[in-house]
């Protein structure tokens, strides 16, 4: 970047806000394009041989390699624009604003960062998978509108453009994870939609309830009208539970261990560190963080402990290294979450937080999408390299995951809640053990599958994934965790659950390879199994019932009228005989009724 | 000999008498053109239309004047001073009613008599004999006597004379069908004449006097006047096919020629309904407490949904547009009740209602069953079936029954509806709500039996090929009155402002 | 006095012309009961009409009842000739039926 | 009369003449019919674009004439009147051009497109009626125009809907002329007035007024299905699509759903019917039909019938909306009357689409048509998350001011009734939307395929007009805040309810 860029950065900062969404929104509208000129072409020129040929044709390079930059202006913007640029635009939607300040900033350098690489290996991934989960049109669409959604709703500050770009991403993320085809992919997308949906319509409605109360369409406006609504504990429990499905929360994470896997890896990486994190800004926007205290807060905080916990002792019994993986972002974002839940118990413990949280969950977004990209990205020896993020996350010290764990044990310090510093330590033993499971599944699948090695431009993204998570942020955020080596200082303190992990890890690892140890099954998705089939019989059993038929109350002409036809038709024959005695009958009747006075 | 002495003071006598006189006119030139028409062919269509053009401007002048002016109520005595014995004086009297029911005339028989070709010889459809047209300007002479009769005597003659000629007219049609319909009629017109008679003497022997006005002023609750009352109802509502004696009409109907059936329909039946309305104006008051008005009202209610129901069971389409009569006739007995209660305001408005609801079905039956008419030339058959492709091949014709079918049905916007809504108006405005009811029940049933026509009409069936079409003056005529339906139900006032006080002057 | 035994002797006449109207099928017996019925409710006519109409000698219950009469005159040609032709018409088709067993 | 006054006549005139001369074209003269269709939309949506922009600087435009002693007959367009009447004219313009191609080569096409034109012709007297007996005279108008229509093929199937539809409109039509009747009876003839005229009238009759609005709601409740009235509906689809996307997402259910906007607000004015404790019954039957349709819609297997129920739903949203006592239900109520029109109108053209090009009316068969129709798939998809609520498309913004306002009134439930029924829009359109663009072709190929053009996946008669509505319903929500969109129109028309 040489100076003159940083100068049109400086000046029209508040427009250049605009590009970063809609760069990826403007190559998704070339793609619509390229598609339909393929589409029509395959449906129409070749008719009735199209169904042998590929299902569209091959993508032009150039636009592949756009894409694949799409998430540049972005990146340029979060590390180069302007103190606080800020944009109103009053026609759109109902007042439109963007702002760029330093939570969104962060968030928006690493998400940007993540979708950067993931999207150049997803360029370069078609070269060595088989067919059926190559990126094809669709994917490239989808990605695309999942990465304009992301942006946008880091940077758009209104409530009906957050959430716009919060839904976009959601519903294009349905395109990634079902993008392979397989029934298993469907199943997933499925349950993904079932939980995200529904996430949607508790977002909606905490935010109208919110709205209702609030002064501006701005979402700073918010947390005030929760703070002093009558109903505000019940506002921001919808909040959170729906942002919450975004984020993994326990008992609404379902579809998390199941969207991820199937997911092509590049997907995974920012369905799982970008994606997710959405949540958690939702969180941070609208509730009243540091404002005041929620009654719920503790149940928030248990649950949280609980997902952070539970989540690695469920990801321990997976055997798909995804799957194990996904559960321990659950984890990871519990861990996260506890810190929230801490805000809202004591809203004094807040202004520390933030940082942390930001620090954290930049340090998980960027590890966890290393973990995905090398899960397909490094072979034999090389994918040793993935012990560094996965012992990052787990708070080796050196590390950014030593320094956010230190940040975040120093600012939870004072949180009333007993035993949190400690059941944090559970947590991380859990991530370690989570780790070495992944490790050993990883080399166990790579034994069994066989498959062939990745293009050298693979390798080359992860370990540039594997690099960033690792240096790039103990520098930039020494402020936050305040010190230069993070965790050095507190070295005993980090690495007793790292090591108890390890060696845990290792005892376990050496009783299963002698056969004493057979991890318990739990399915992918834990939970959502007998809910699934719950649900599968009631709609049968809807779709089959015979409808009650409202539909008949007015239908009366074919009904009743029909009979009482009948009858008359028989009656008036018999009237029609009798005319003169009728009539005899009438008149003397009349004059009787008349004169009756 | 007979010297007749007339109020010559008001210039506005003459019309009236003529509203009588050229009818009459018209049969005699009819009659002796009819003789003459092999040696000069085109004198007959040309003297009779002449003859209805001068009609048609005398009925649009008088209407245009009573727009304009409001109708004077203009009682025409015409003083007989025989040689022998006392003087009597014949009463007319022109007022609102009479001057809507003289238009009415006017368009649907110009309307028929165009329609049916103005000499016997017009080729192409179902042929008529020569008597037909003498008879039928008759009968619009009788007719118009008995809009502006105004004395028992004059209604007495009208009606009879209305009676056997209908009977005659339906007698022309050579089937045995018709001939059984025709004796039938004629003995119910008969016994109904009878009882009107002696009706009217009971009435004369108690006042002395027959004519409305005075007889109006005059009556009370008695005996003698619910007996003479009660015989002239029950005789009229026997000549009107009013529930339960309506048992000739369908068949009389529906074997009748279609010009016969069209004028029996639209006029004959509203003629003796009409002789009822003038004497419930006059008398009914005097009975408002009695069960009197609750029974001809109930009557009415029963007319509707029984002639509705008895409609959608027919399979022809005459026989349906006949018990369809029956329905619409209850609509204008259910008005009666409705005249006795409230204010003058209120009576006006009902009045005006049961007025607008002749007019209404006298146009929309002339238009279906001439409609029948194009059925039987193009298909042969007046089945309901036949009506099948008829959308397509004769979309005007369709049109045209869409048209009058909606005035029945009293939807908006034509002129049935009009009706309707001046009626239930006064059932509302008397507190009377049940009458409002049957009021849009009866529009749901007549509804369901035009529909089916519709319907059958709408059927995409295996094509018939060979279609017969009715000349373009036919399908013209029929749909003109259907439009006419149609216009009068956004133009209500130049109609309605004929009416202004209730009762139109005879009530005291 | 004069006036109920006219009365009597209408409404008794009337009494059997109405019976006989409504109890007899056949058409031409009909006619004739009608004509009993007729003659009866003139008679009632001029009885009632002269029974109250006192002092003032009005020929209007004459013309009533004249009307009547030439109405029944007229109604008796016209069912006359009615009969005539429902007579023609059923001979009509019974000898076409004859020649014709199959239509 | 002065030009204002012609106004409103001519805008009825423009489809009535063009109805009357189609009548009597010949069967063949294809051409003509179509250039007087279009010359007759278009002619139309210019007269009522003039008088939108004189509604907004306060001009009055009004004709009257006395139909019936004490009955007038009045046509005027105010801010409501005009929110109607932009949107039939509009979709009257795309739908002609849509019904043009769908009905090539079909027979009857001069007794189709002279009905249409009634149909047209009656919505926009609908919109533009002043008082109750105009109103009333139009919506039976509507009712006698709309059946020809329904049974337009003459099949047994279409005939028999075309019977239910009329027994129940007809019934409903009665029901409500008797309600006209007794208020007539009672207070004589009203104008609608913004704020409402009700009020003014005699304490006494308050209880009366009351019975009077249950008869006259449920009366026009027929037409906007509601349940338990809602029956015809499903049934009427089997009239060609251009029918069931203009008359039954438009017109006729958007008829009933005006008059309760008329009565309620022009006729009681909202504040009176709040303080006679109408408003929440009337909003529970909006909501009981709102769930009711839903579910019913999730258990359909044809398209068409699928988007009937969610019609019977959507146009539901808009009573509930007039049942938010409250400016912000108010704006609510009436952009759902646009923006559920819009919306819906692209899904009916896309299943007439789906239905002509590839012979598809199952939503089973619509595997992988996603792939073979891109564009009609796209707009129905954008159709579909509409319809769910998605943000930032129309439908959301109506949601959000539904929602927003049914918090404000005090009827928090209604919040829940919208997102209940959110949800269920989405488990009835998302799983068509996955089939279209995420399954695989199925293997026997489509039930019906016609090559309809050369260049594009459809005829470009259907496919256009499809596009443009789809491109209204994003341009609807993004651009929500111009002046001019349904919503700043809503804006306004609610204001003036409720500072009168």
């Amino acid at each position: 970047m040489n100076g003159l860029a940083m100068n049109v950065l400086a000046m029209n900062a508040g427009w250049l806000l605009i590009l970063a969404p809609l760069t990826p929104l403007l190559l998704a509208g070339l793609w619509c394009i390229q598609g339909y000129r393929n589409s029509y072409r395959n449906s129409t020129a070749t008719h009735g041989e199209s169904a042998q040929r590929k299902p569209d044709g091959t993508p032009s390079a150039v636009l592949i390699w756009l894409t694949a930059l799409a998430p540049l202006p972005a990146l340029l913007i979060a590390f180069f624009a302007h103190s606080e640029p800020h944009l109103v635009v009053e026609p759109v939607l109902l007042g439109n604003l963007w702002v760029l300040d330093d939570l969104s900033r962060g968030l928006l350098g690493m998400t940007a960062l993540l979708w950067l690489i993931s999207g150049l290996y997803a360029s370069r991934y078609s070269a060595t998978r088989a067919a059926p989960a190559q990126p094809n049109t669709g994917f490239w669409l989808c990605w695309l509108l999942a990465l304009t959604g992301n942006l946008g709703l880091i940077l758009c500050r209104d409530i009906a453009g957050f959430y716009s770009f919060f839904a976009l991403m959601t519903f294009a993320g349905y395109g990634l994870v079902v993008h392979s085809g397989s029934d298993r992919a469907r199943r997933a997308g499925r349950l993904y939609l079932i939980m995200a949906v529904p996430g949607e319509m508790l977002i909606l409605s905490g935010l109208v309830l919110a709205a209702s109360a609030a002064t501006s369409p701005a979402l700073q406006a918010l947390p005030p009208a929760i703070a002093d609504h009558a109903w505000g504990d019940g506002i921001a429990a919808l909040l959170w539970a729906g942002f919450g499905i975004k984020a993994g929360l326990a008992l609404l994470h379902m579809w998390l261990p199941l969207a991820h896997p199937v997911a092509p890896t590049p997907a995974s990486a920012v369905l799982s560190g970008a994606m997710i994190k959405a949540g958690l800004l939702g969180w941070v926007l609208v509730l009243p963080l540091g404002i005041t205290a929620l009654p719920w807060a503790e149940l928030a905080m248990t649950g949280a402990l609980v997902a952070a916990i539970g989540g690695a002792l469920i990801g321990i019994t997976q055997r798909e290294p995804k799957a194990v993986l996904a559960y321990s972002s659950i984890s990871q974002m519990g861990i996260i979450t506890s810190m929230l839940a801490a805000g809202l118990m004591q809203p004094a413990l807040w202004p520390a937080l933030a940082p942390v949280v930001l620090l954290y969950t930049l340090h998980h977004g960027l590890a966890k999408g290393a973990l995905f990209l090398g899960v397909s990205g490094l072979q034999g020896r090389a994918r040793l390299w993935l012990w560094l993020p996965a012992l990052s996350l787990a708070g080796l010290p050196l590390t950014t995951g030593a320094a956010a764990k230190v940040a975040m044990k120093g600012a939870l310090y004072d949180a009333s809640y007993p035993g949190l510093i400690l059941l944090l330590g559970v947590a991380a033993i859990g991530t370690t053990l989570l780790m070495v499971r992944f490790m050993y599944c990883l080399r166990q699948t790579a034994q069994q599958t066989d498959s062939p090695p990745p293009a050298v431009s693979l390798t080359v993204l992860t370990m540039l994934a594997i690099l960033a998570s690792l240096i790039g942020l103990p520098w930039l955020t020494a402020d936050v965790a305040g010190q230069r080596w993070p965790g050095a200082a507190n070295a005993v303190q980090l690495l007793w659950p790292v090591a108890a992990g390890l060696v845990l890890g290792g005892v376990a690892l050496g009783l299963a390879a002698r056969g004493r140890l057979s991890s318990p099954a739990i399915p992918a998705g834990d939970l959502i199994v007998p809910a699934e089939r719950a649900a599968a019989w009631l709609m049968r059993r809807w779709q089959r019932r015979p409808a009650w038929r409202w539909e008949d109350v007015v239908q009366w002409e074919g009904r009743w009228l029909a009979r009482i036809g009948a009858w008359v038709a028989r009656l008036d024959q018999r009237i029609v005989g009798q005319t003169g005695a009728l009539f005899v009958v009438l008149a003397v009747g009349i004059a009787l009724l008349a004169g009756l006075t | 000999m007979t010297g007749v002495s007339a109020a010559l003071h008001t210039p506005y006598i003459w019309p009236h008498v003529w509203l009588i006189l050229l009818p009459l006119l018209a049969a005699l030139v009819s009659t002796g053109l009819n003789r003459s028409r092999t040696h000069f062919p085109a004198l007959l269509p040309w003297g009779q239309g002449l003859l209805l053009l001068c009609w048609n401007a005398l009925t649009l002048w008088l209407w245009l004047g009573g727009v304009e002016g409001g109708v004077n109520e203009t009682t025409t005595r015409i003083t007989f001073a025989p040689l022998v014995g006392p003087t009597l004086v014949w009463t007319l009297l022109t007022d609102g009613p009479a001057l809507i029911m003289a238009l009415l005339t006017t368009w649907i028989g110009t309307a028929t008599l165009v329609h049916t070709g103005l000499r016997p010889d017009a080729a192409s459809r179902p042929s008529a004999p020569a008597a037909f047209w003498p008879l039928a300007w008759l009968l619009m002479a009788t007719l118009n006597l008995i809009w502006l009769g105004a004395d028992l005597l004059t209604l007495y003659i009208g009606v009879e004379a209305l009676g056997l000629l209908a009977v005659a007219m339906i007698g022309l049609n050579n089937t045995p069908g018709a001939v059984d319909a025709a004796l039938r009629y004629l003995f119910a017109t008969l016994l109904g004449s009878l009882a009107y008679l002696v009706g009217a003497g009971l009435l004369f022997g108690h006042y002395g006097t027959l004519e409305l006005a005075t007889l109006a002023g005059q009556v009370s609750a008695n005996g003698a006047t619910a007996a003479g009352f009660g015989l002239m109802l029950a005789g009229l509502a026997l000549k009107a096919a009013v529930f339960p004696l309506h048992g000739w009409l369908p068949a009389a109907h529906a074997s009748a020629l279609l010009p016969v059936s069209v004028l029996h329909a639209a006029l004959v039946i509203k003629a003796s309904v009409f002789v009822m309305l003038r004497h419930w104006l006059a008398f009914g008051p005097a009975f408002a407490d009695t069960a009197l008005p609750l029974l001809v009202g109930a009557l009415g209610a029963v007319a509707i949904l029984w002639g509705s129901i008895m409609a959608l069971q027919q399979t022809r389409l005459k026989l349906l547009i006949a018990w369809s009569t029956i329905a619409q006739t209850g609509y204008l007995l259910v008005g009666f009740p409705l005249l006795l209660q409230g204010d003058a305001a209120l009576q006006q408005l009902v009045l005006q209602g049961i007025l607008y609801q002749m007019v209404a079905h006298g146009l929309a039956k002339a238009a279906l069953f001439m409609t029948a008419g194009h059925l039987v030339t193009a298909t042969g058959s007046d089945r309901i079936d036949q009506l099948t492709g008829t959308g397509r091949h004769l979309p005007l014709t369709l049109l045209t029954l869409g048209l009058a079918g909606v005035s029945l049905m009293g939807m908006p916007p034509s002129a049935g509806f009009v009706a309707k809504w001046l009626l239930a108006s006064g059932a509302i405005g008397s507190g009377q709500v049940i009458w409002l009811v049957v009021l849009l029940a009866g529009g749901l049933l007549s509804a369901t039996y035009i529909l089916r026509l519709l319907r059958q009409a709408f059927r995409e069936g295996p094509e018939q090929d060979v279609f017969q079409h009715p000349s373009r003056v036919e399908k013209m005529t029929a749909f003109l009155l259907a439009l006419m339906t149609l216009l009068l139900g956004l133009m209500a006032i130049p109609l309605l402002s004929l009416i202004t006080l209730p009762g139109g002057g005879i009530a005291p | 006095m004069m006036s109920s035994v006219w009365l009597v002797a209408g409404s008794g006449l009337v009494l059997i012309g109405l019976t006989g109207f409504l109890l007899t099928p056949d058409l031409l017996r009909r006619l004739l009961a009608f004509h009993i019925t007729g003659s009866g409710a003139l008679l009632l006519v001029l009885a009632l009409a002269g029974a109250d109409a006192s002092g003032d000698k009005s020929i209007v219950p004459a013309l009533l009842v004249f009307t009547g009469m030439l109405v029944g005159l007229a109604a008796t040609l016209l069912a006359l000739w009615l009969l005539r032709r429902a007579r023609q018409l059923a001979l009509h088709r019974a000898a076409h039926t004859d020649a014709d067993p199959g239509s | 009369m002065s030009w204002t006054s012609w106004m409103p006549v001519l805008v009825l005139l423009s489809s009535l003449v063009t109805a009357l001369v189609i009548f009597c074209l010949p069967e063949n003269r294809h051409i003509t019919r179509g250039l007087l269709n279009l010359v007759g939309a278009v002619i139309k949506i210019l007269l009522v674009g003039v008088m939108v922009i004189g509604v907004e600087e306060g001009m009055t435009f009004e004709a009257r004439y006395t139909l019936l002693p004490g009955v007038d007959f009045v046509l005027r367009a105010d801010g409501m009147a005009m929110f109607f009447a932009g949107l039939s004219s509009v979709l009257w313009l795309f739908t002609t051009l849509y019904a043009i191609g769908y009905l090539e080569n079909s027979p009857n096409r001069s007794r189709f497109f002279g009905f249409f034109s009634l149909c047209v012709t009656s919505t926009m007297g609908i919109a533009l009626a002043g008082n109750l007996f105009t109103f009333l005279l139009f919506y039976e108008l509507l009712t006698l125009s709309t059946w020809p229509l329904v049974v337009h093929r003459g099949t047994e199937k279409a005939l028999a809907a075309g019977r239910t539809y009329l027994m129940y409109t007809l019934t409903g039509g009665a029901v409500l002329l008797g309600g006209v009747l007794w208020l007539h009876g009672l207070v004589g003839d009203v104008d609608f007035r913004e704020g409402g005229v009700l009020r003014d009238m005699p304490l006494a009759l308050h209880g009366q007024f009351s019975l009077i609005f249950a008869v006259l709601i449920v009366g026009l409740a027929v037409k906007a299905a509601m349940v338990p009235l809602h029956g015809w509906l499903p049934l009427a689809m089997v009239a060609p699509a251009p029918v069931s996307a203009l008359l039954h997402a438009v017109a006729v259910v958007k008829a009933g759903a005006f008059g309760i906007i008329r009565v309620v607000y022009d006729l009681y004015g909202i504040e009176f019917a709040a303080s006679l404790n109408l408003l929440w019954p009337l909003g529970m039957m909006a909501a009981i039909t709102i769930l009711y349709a839903s579910m019913r819609a999730l258990a359909q297997s044809e398209l068409k019938k699928r988007l009937a129920y969610s019609t019977i739903s959507q146009v539901s949203y808009i009573v509930l909306g007039i049942s938010l006592f409250g400016p912000i239900g108010t704006i609510g109520a009436l952009v759902h009357l646009l923006h559920q029109g819009f919306m819906k109108i692209t899904l009916f053209f896309c299943a007439g689409n789906y239905a002509e090009t590839l012979g598809i009316h199952d939503i089973k068969d619509l595997d992988g048509a996603g792939k073979r129709m891109p564009l009609t798939s796209a707009a129905f998809t954008l159709g579909a998350f509409g319809m769910i609520g998605a943000p930032p498309l129309a439908g959301f913004i109506s949601k959000w001011f539904l929602g927003v306002g049914a918090v404000n009134a005090g009827m928090t439930w209604a919040l829940w009734v919208l997102v209940a029924s959110s949800l269920l829009n989405a488990a009835y359109f998302l799983p068509i939307v996955h089939r279209l663009w995420f399954r695989p072709r199925r293997a026997e190929g489509w039930p019906k395929e016609q090559q309809l053009s050369q260049r594009f996946e459809t005829s470009g008669w259907l496919l256009w007009p499809t596009v443009a509505t789809a491109l209204t319903i994003i341009g609807a929500g993004v651009l929500a805040g111009m002046p001019f969109s349904p919503l700043s129109w809503a804006q306004l028309v609610a204001a003036r309810e409720y500072l009168l």
